[in-house]
């Protein structure tokens, strides 16, 4: 059950979730819909013949060009990004899977992208969601606590973001 | 092979009905491995709740990343899990190496296996002392890094430094072998393989030990697989995955050719490649003691490694082949590779937009996996369990807040 | 001895009491002090040669001996911290009483035959009982430093010593009924001549309680696998986390005398007191075997050999604390109650019939072979000469009561 | 220190009845901390002022002689049950236990009844003879053993020869008979105190029926499962 049928498979699975494919890559990855990503998680990790029951790891990636004259020559425009890696401990296989979502909601700063959580298909999302949280700012519906995880509980702004700047002052300390 | 608990060892019926007290352990404890701090909501001695905090040694590793070439980030990669450095740079390489589609020399190759099993054993040596310390006897964390003294005297004399080597590059190795080394690490694995069984003695087969550590922590296969805990946490809880076997090819190409046994329990029994003790008769797979035990396991198969890769090397003609340059141009893409390191499965992601600075770098971190299993673990346990639970999963503070 | 001084020295009578009162309190106190001082530089030294490290070397001449005198100066010279939520009173008083505890003890712990501070006629019971109040310095201590952590270490404490009392105090009826008398020269007395005399050869389950002793004591005084008051690894420092400088330094005192007093417990209850292996005395002729009569200087070999069971049994102790991992607090009550007190209650039915049916004990040889059960157990060392203020001695007395109530 | 200054500090020295000065001491001691037992109002204070107490009963007893019943009361008073008390004290008095303050009204009436009782037992003190004259001292032979034999029933103490011809029955019944009764309660209220705890479901209840995952075919590398179709 290889590549072509394994995503014929998965399109039948869970309509309207596969957008793209991108296969003769150093590592072929899946575009899914955003909505669709609980269910299509869902149908990997339990009704696909491989069960994909192990999450490596979430990643979330700012596609920004802060100054405006790199921006120019970019041909993509600015959109946050979340990978999940996949793997199956049985077939030995691994998986990608990769989400666009708007680098702000609707567009005005300061509120921060949605997605649905996994945390109910994969325990071990729970911490790796509280990081893209902490670290890159996309909110995740349905998280059990979600806080932020590396940085201080009142930290403001979102570090990995591309065009984050630090704070001048935290708590009394000199910040930059 | 299913054990459902008859003596609940782990409830234990209190009279004295105290309130509940809101406890933290760290995160200067002396238990916890680094800047842990763990919050534990306690009835008089048993835990109900137990939330690790972390985010202490958190040094944004990632967003340093996004500014230096891959080669530049070495270092930093040596301070993520800083007991095993060689096995971080090792991992970073490989990742970059993948993207580049760039294959090293064959004796670089077996080098690589030299050094980083090399290392694998320092990890481990130092998870066992520790772990007896957390146990209460100091004596076996000392003979534990007597040992790990002489092999960084030997790293030392590689690259020159004793934690933070930064001596496995993209493309190869920053400096060969000086001479004699070979022999002395020989000299070296000769005089370990009897120490091994004292370790054994000290703590493995030790009467209270194995009461401290037996039924404590038990993790289920399934639930070890669904928290993303890798390495010695998921092998000790009979799950038959090693990356050094079963991982992404350029992985495994370094291994093969090398005999080693995964050090799994597969249908009741270790591996018996050399004699260890018995498993003790109320150790449950999955239990704090099988963790210890397979890392007990794979020091002694990290030694035979080391010997047929210290044949392979010297019998390999030609050159090491130099490292990559400084500034490499990375062709844009992404990749993401997984190494079997001591701790467990450690990944780099990442991700380039055709210039030599990455856009996104990302290091999965297998402590931060196998610390998230913790809570489940320490429900219900007793305050003394708490450092033998946390102490078993091995993790370092580097490594989970990068 | 003041006769000695009396006599010889022409001292008005009461100086020379006075000056004896004054040399055995100093000498006991001194005697524990010093002891102390000797068992923190020893237990540096073998924990190192445990460990395969060389301990202290360098404080004072070639073994680094003076390494306690430094550890004395620099508790001394330490601030005197008090938490801010700490209860004054209770936490200045902790330490001391569990160091008065630990050293009251003493007085009723002979050296040789006679020379013991007080000779108590209940001197085993009443040095278990004393033990047992150390527990109240440690609880003090950890409710005053108003740490959760000492509050803790506290509660664990007092739940152990409290529970390992019970088995102690079964050990130590064993030797009590055995020697007939609580009284602990009695016991010592008893077993002179060979080593063969010794309670813990005298027969199988005797010796059996020796080790359900020393573990139990062990427990008692918090050390090795069973020190979970300050087990480092999960309480820190237990009940003496807030405590620093002098105030620390005398809950160490108190621990390693309660550790020596142990020791010379098991040392007289067990292994003979101040009697070594070979009656050398009586075989030289120096003394007719009673040691009541033996010459003063007798009493310093025997005060010599005393120490070294007692130094013996604290080097063991020190040994086991290097080696072993800590046992968990459920695992210490389970020991002490499944293990430790049904153990101790069985030994002890068993020496019970071992002393009806075989009164001679294991080796019949011994040549003051005891009477017979009812005597042994009746045979009090007070024959008064002046008889007069007893109707009759109990000896007769005894005698004939059990043949009426037979 | 001149010879005259030392002569006098030396008979003062000698001619204090040390058994007199330790007697006043002790009992000074008792009744002091008793009271301060009933006016401290921080609870752990009280116990520790029991303790102080109660040691120095044991101190009194030790001085009459009976030294059996004086390491008796420090083991069972000083070392069992008041260690016990402190241990219930220190787990309760958390927040609004520590300070107790006790109404004017009750302290009135508290005094009164003390004072009363005082009265009736300094009342009955003096009006037994036998007790007029101070002590002649210390009792001859402390030992333990007459107490082992009045529970064996041979009275030693009181008219020797009928003790000894008829043997009249020992306490050695009703002191078992005690120690049973006390254990049967001490065994109820335990039972009684037990908290009833729910059972905290672990991860090892889920210990399901587990067959170690076995693996594939090992010793192939894992690969992408996407990359099959393109190759």
């Amino acid at each position: 059950m290889r590549g072509t049928d394994f995503i014929s498979e998965l399109e039948a699975a869970v309509d309207g979730a596969l957008i793209g494919r991108h296969l003769d890559v150093v590592d072929p990855w899946l575009e899914i819909a955003a909505d669709k990503l609980l269910e299509t998680c869902r149908w990997l990790k339990d009704l696909c013949e491989i069960r994909f029951d192990g999450l490596q790891c979430i990643t979330a990636i700012d596609w920004f060009e802060p100054d405006p004259k790199k921006a120019a020559k970019v041909e993509w425009e600015p959109h946050t990004e979340v990978i999940y890696h996949l793997w199956s401990t049985k077939a030995r296989a691994s998986l990608v899977l990769k989400v666009k979502l708007p680098r702000w909601q609707g567009n005005e700063e300061g509120k921060i992208p949605e997605l649905s959580s996994v945390v109910s298909v994969w325990r071990g999302a729970d911490w790796h969601e509280r990081e893209v949280f902490d670290l890159s700012g996309v909110q995740f519906n349905g998280h059990p606590d979600l806080r932020r995880i590396l940085c201080p509980e009142d930290w403001d702004g979102y570090p990995l973001r591309k065009d984050y700047e630090m704070p001048l002052e935290y708590h009394g300390m000199r910040g930059r | 092979m299913s054990q459902i608990l008859d003596d609940d060892q782990r409830i234990i019926e209190f009279d004295v009905r105290t309130d509940e007290m809101l406890v933290n352990m760290g995160p200067q404890h002396p238990s916890t491995h680094g800047v842990l701090r763990l919050v534990l909501r306690t009835d008089g001695e048993i835990v109900s709740e137990m939330e690790p905090h972390i985010g202490y040694l958190h040094r944004c590793a990632e967003k340093i990343g996004e500014n230096l070439t891959a080669r530049q980030w070495i270092p930093y990669t040596d301070r993520m899990d800083y007991l095993a450095a060689m096995n971080m740079n090792l991992g970073w390489s490989l990742a970059v190496e993948k993207l580049l589609r760039y294959q090293v020399s064959e004796k670089a190759k077996h080098l690589r296996v030299l050094i980083v099993e090399l290392n694998r054993i320092a990890s481990h040596l130092v998870g066992m002392g520790a772990y007896g310390l957390d146990l209460g006897t100091f004596s076996p964390f000392l003979y534990a890094f007597r040992e790990r003294e002489k092999i960084l005297d030997l790293f030392e004399e590689v690259c020159g430094a004793r934690l933070t080597y930064s001596y496995i590059t993209v493309g190869g190795m920053t400096a060969d072998l000086p001479p004699g080394w070979l022999q002395r690490c020989e000299a070296f694995l000769d005089q370990f393989e009897p120490i091994i069984q004292e370790y054994h003695a000290l703590l493995t087969t030790n009467a209270i030990f194995v009461k401290r550590t037996a039924k404590i922590g038990v993790l289920s296969p399934e639930m070890a697989i669904d928290y993303g805990c890798t390495g010695p946490v998921l092998r000790g809880s009979g799950v038959d995955i090693d990356l050094r076997r079963d991982g992404e090819s350029i992985y495994t190409a370094m291994y093969d050719g090398y005999a080693f046994e995964v050090a799994v329990m597969k249908n009741g029994h270790y591996p018996r490649d050399h004699e260890y003790p018995a498993v003790p008769r109320d150790a449950i797979l999955g239990d704090c003691w099988h963790r210890f035990f397979v890392r007990m396991l794979e020091v002694v198969q990290s030694m035979d490694l080391i010997r047929q890769s210290i044949d392979r090397y010297s019998q390999c003609k030609g050159a090491l082949g130099e490292p990559l340059k400084l500034a490499e141009k990375l062709p844009a893409g992404d990749t993401y590779l997984e190494t079997e390191c001591p701790k467990g499965q450690m990944g780099f992601y990442l991700v380039t937009d055709g210039t030599s600075i990455p856009w996104r770098v990302r290091a999965r971190s297998s402590s931060f996996s196998n610390l998230a299993v913790s809570p489940e673990l320490c429900r219900g346990c007793l305050i003394a369990d708490v450092p033998a639970i946390v102490g078993s999963l091995d993790v370092v503070m580097g490594e989970i807040d990068r | 001895m003041a006769e000695f001084l009396i006599e010889t020295i022409g001292l008005p009578i009461w100086l020379a009491w006075t000056c004896i009162a004054g040399l055995s309190a100093v000498l006991i106190l001194n005697v524990i002090a010093g002891g102390a001082l000797v068992f923190i530089w020893a237990e540096r030294k073998i924990a190192a040669r445990i460990q395969d490290r060389l301990g202290p070397t360098r404080t004072g001449g070639r073994f680094g001996w003076l390494q306690s005198l430094a550890d004395g100066i620099k508790l001394l010279a330490k601030e005197d911290l008090m938490p801010d939520g700490a209860d004054a009173l209770l936490f200045r008083l902790a330490p001391y009483v569990s160091f008065c505890a630990s050293f009251c003890a003493f007085i009723a712990l002979p050296f040789a035959f006679d020379t013991v501070g007080q000779r108590l006629n209940v001197g085993v019971f009443f040095v278990v009982a004393v033990l047992g109040l150390e527990v109240f310095g440690v609880i003090l201590a950890g409710y005053a430093s108003a740490s959760k952590w000492s509050l803790f270490g506290a509660m664990r404490e007092a739940a152990q010593v409290v529970s390992y009392e019970v088995p102690l105090g079964m050990c130590v009826v064993v030797p009590v009924m055995l020697a007939g008398s609580m009284d602990l020269v009695t016991i010592g007395e008893k077993q002179a001549g060979w080593a063969t005399n010794w309670f813990i050869f005298h027969d199988p389950f005797t010796f059996i309680i020796f080790w359900v002793y020393c573990t139990c004591a062990i427990a008692s005084v918090n050390r090795a696998p069973f020190d979970l008051a300050e087990a480092e690894s999960e309480l820190v420092a237990g009940f003496h986390t807030e405590y620093s400088g002098l105030r620390w330094s005398f809950f160490f005192m108190a621990e390693y005398g309660s550790m020596f007093l142990v020791s010379a417990l098991a040392a007289i209850l067990f292994l003979g007191g101040w009697n070594g292996p070979i009656p050398v005395s009586e075989l030289l002729g120096l003394s007719d075997g009673v040691s009541a009569t033996d010459p003063f200087a007798l009493r310093i070999v025997g005060c010599m050999n005393l120490f070294l069971k007692a130094t013996a049994g604290v080097l063991l102790m020190m040994w086991i604390r290097w080696t072993l991992p800590r046992l968990r607090i459920d695992q210490v009550m389970t020991t002490c109650l499944k293990y430790c007190t049904p153990i101790a209650a069985a030994m002890f039915l068993g020496v019970m019939l071992w002393q009806l049916f075989l009164p001679g004990g294991l080796v019949a040889g011994s040549f003051r072979a005891a009477a017979g059960v009812r005597e042994g157990w009746l045979e009090q060392s007070y024959r008064k000469e002046s008889a007069d203020e007893e109707s009759l001695s109990v000896k007769t007395l005894s005698r004939h009561v059990f043949e009426v109530s037979r | 220190m001149n010879q005259a200054s030392f002569g006098i500090s030396v008979s003062l020295f000698a001619s204090i009845d040390w058994h007199g000065f330790f007697f006043l001491l002790f009992a000074a001691i008792a009744c002091v901390a008793a009271l301060m037992v009933v006016l401290s109002n921080n609870v752990v204070r009280m116990a520790l002022h029991l303790v102080l107490s109660l040691g120095a009963t044991a101190g009194l007893f030790f001085l009459a002689g009976a030294e059996f019943v004086g390491a008796m009361q420090l083991m069972i008073y000083v070392g069992g049950t008041l260690v016990l008390l402190v241990f219930g004290v220190m787990l309760t008095a958390q927040t609004q236990l520590v300070s107790l303050r006790t109404p004017a009204g009750d302290r009135v009436i508290a005094s009164i009844l003390a004072a009363a009782l005082l009265a009736v037992l300094v009342q009955a003190a003096f009006s037994i003879e036998s007790w007029q004259k101070p002590g002649q001292g210390m009792v001859s032979a402390p030992t333990a053993t007459p107490l082992g034999m009045a529970l064996v029933g041979v009275r030693v103490d009181q008219h020797a020869e009928e003790g000894l011809l008829a043997p009249k029955s020992g306490y050695l019944l009703p002191f078992e008979i005690v120690s049973v009764h006390l254990l049967v309660v001490l065994i109820g209220a335990a039972y009684l105190a037990r908290a009833k705890r729910r059972r905290v479901p672990r991860p090892v209840d889920l210990v399901a029926s587990v067959d170690s995952v076995e693996p594939r075919s090992s010793g192939n590398s894992s690969t992408t499962i996407l990359s099959g179709g393109s190759e």
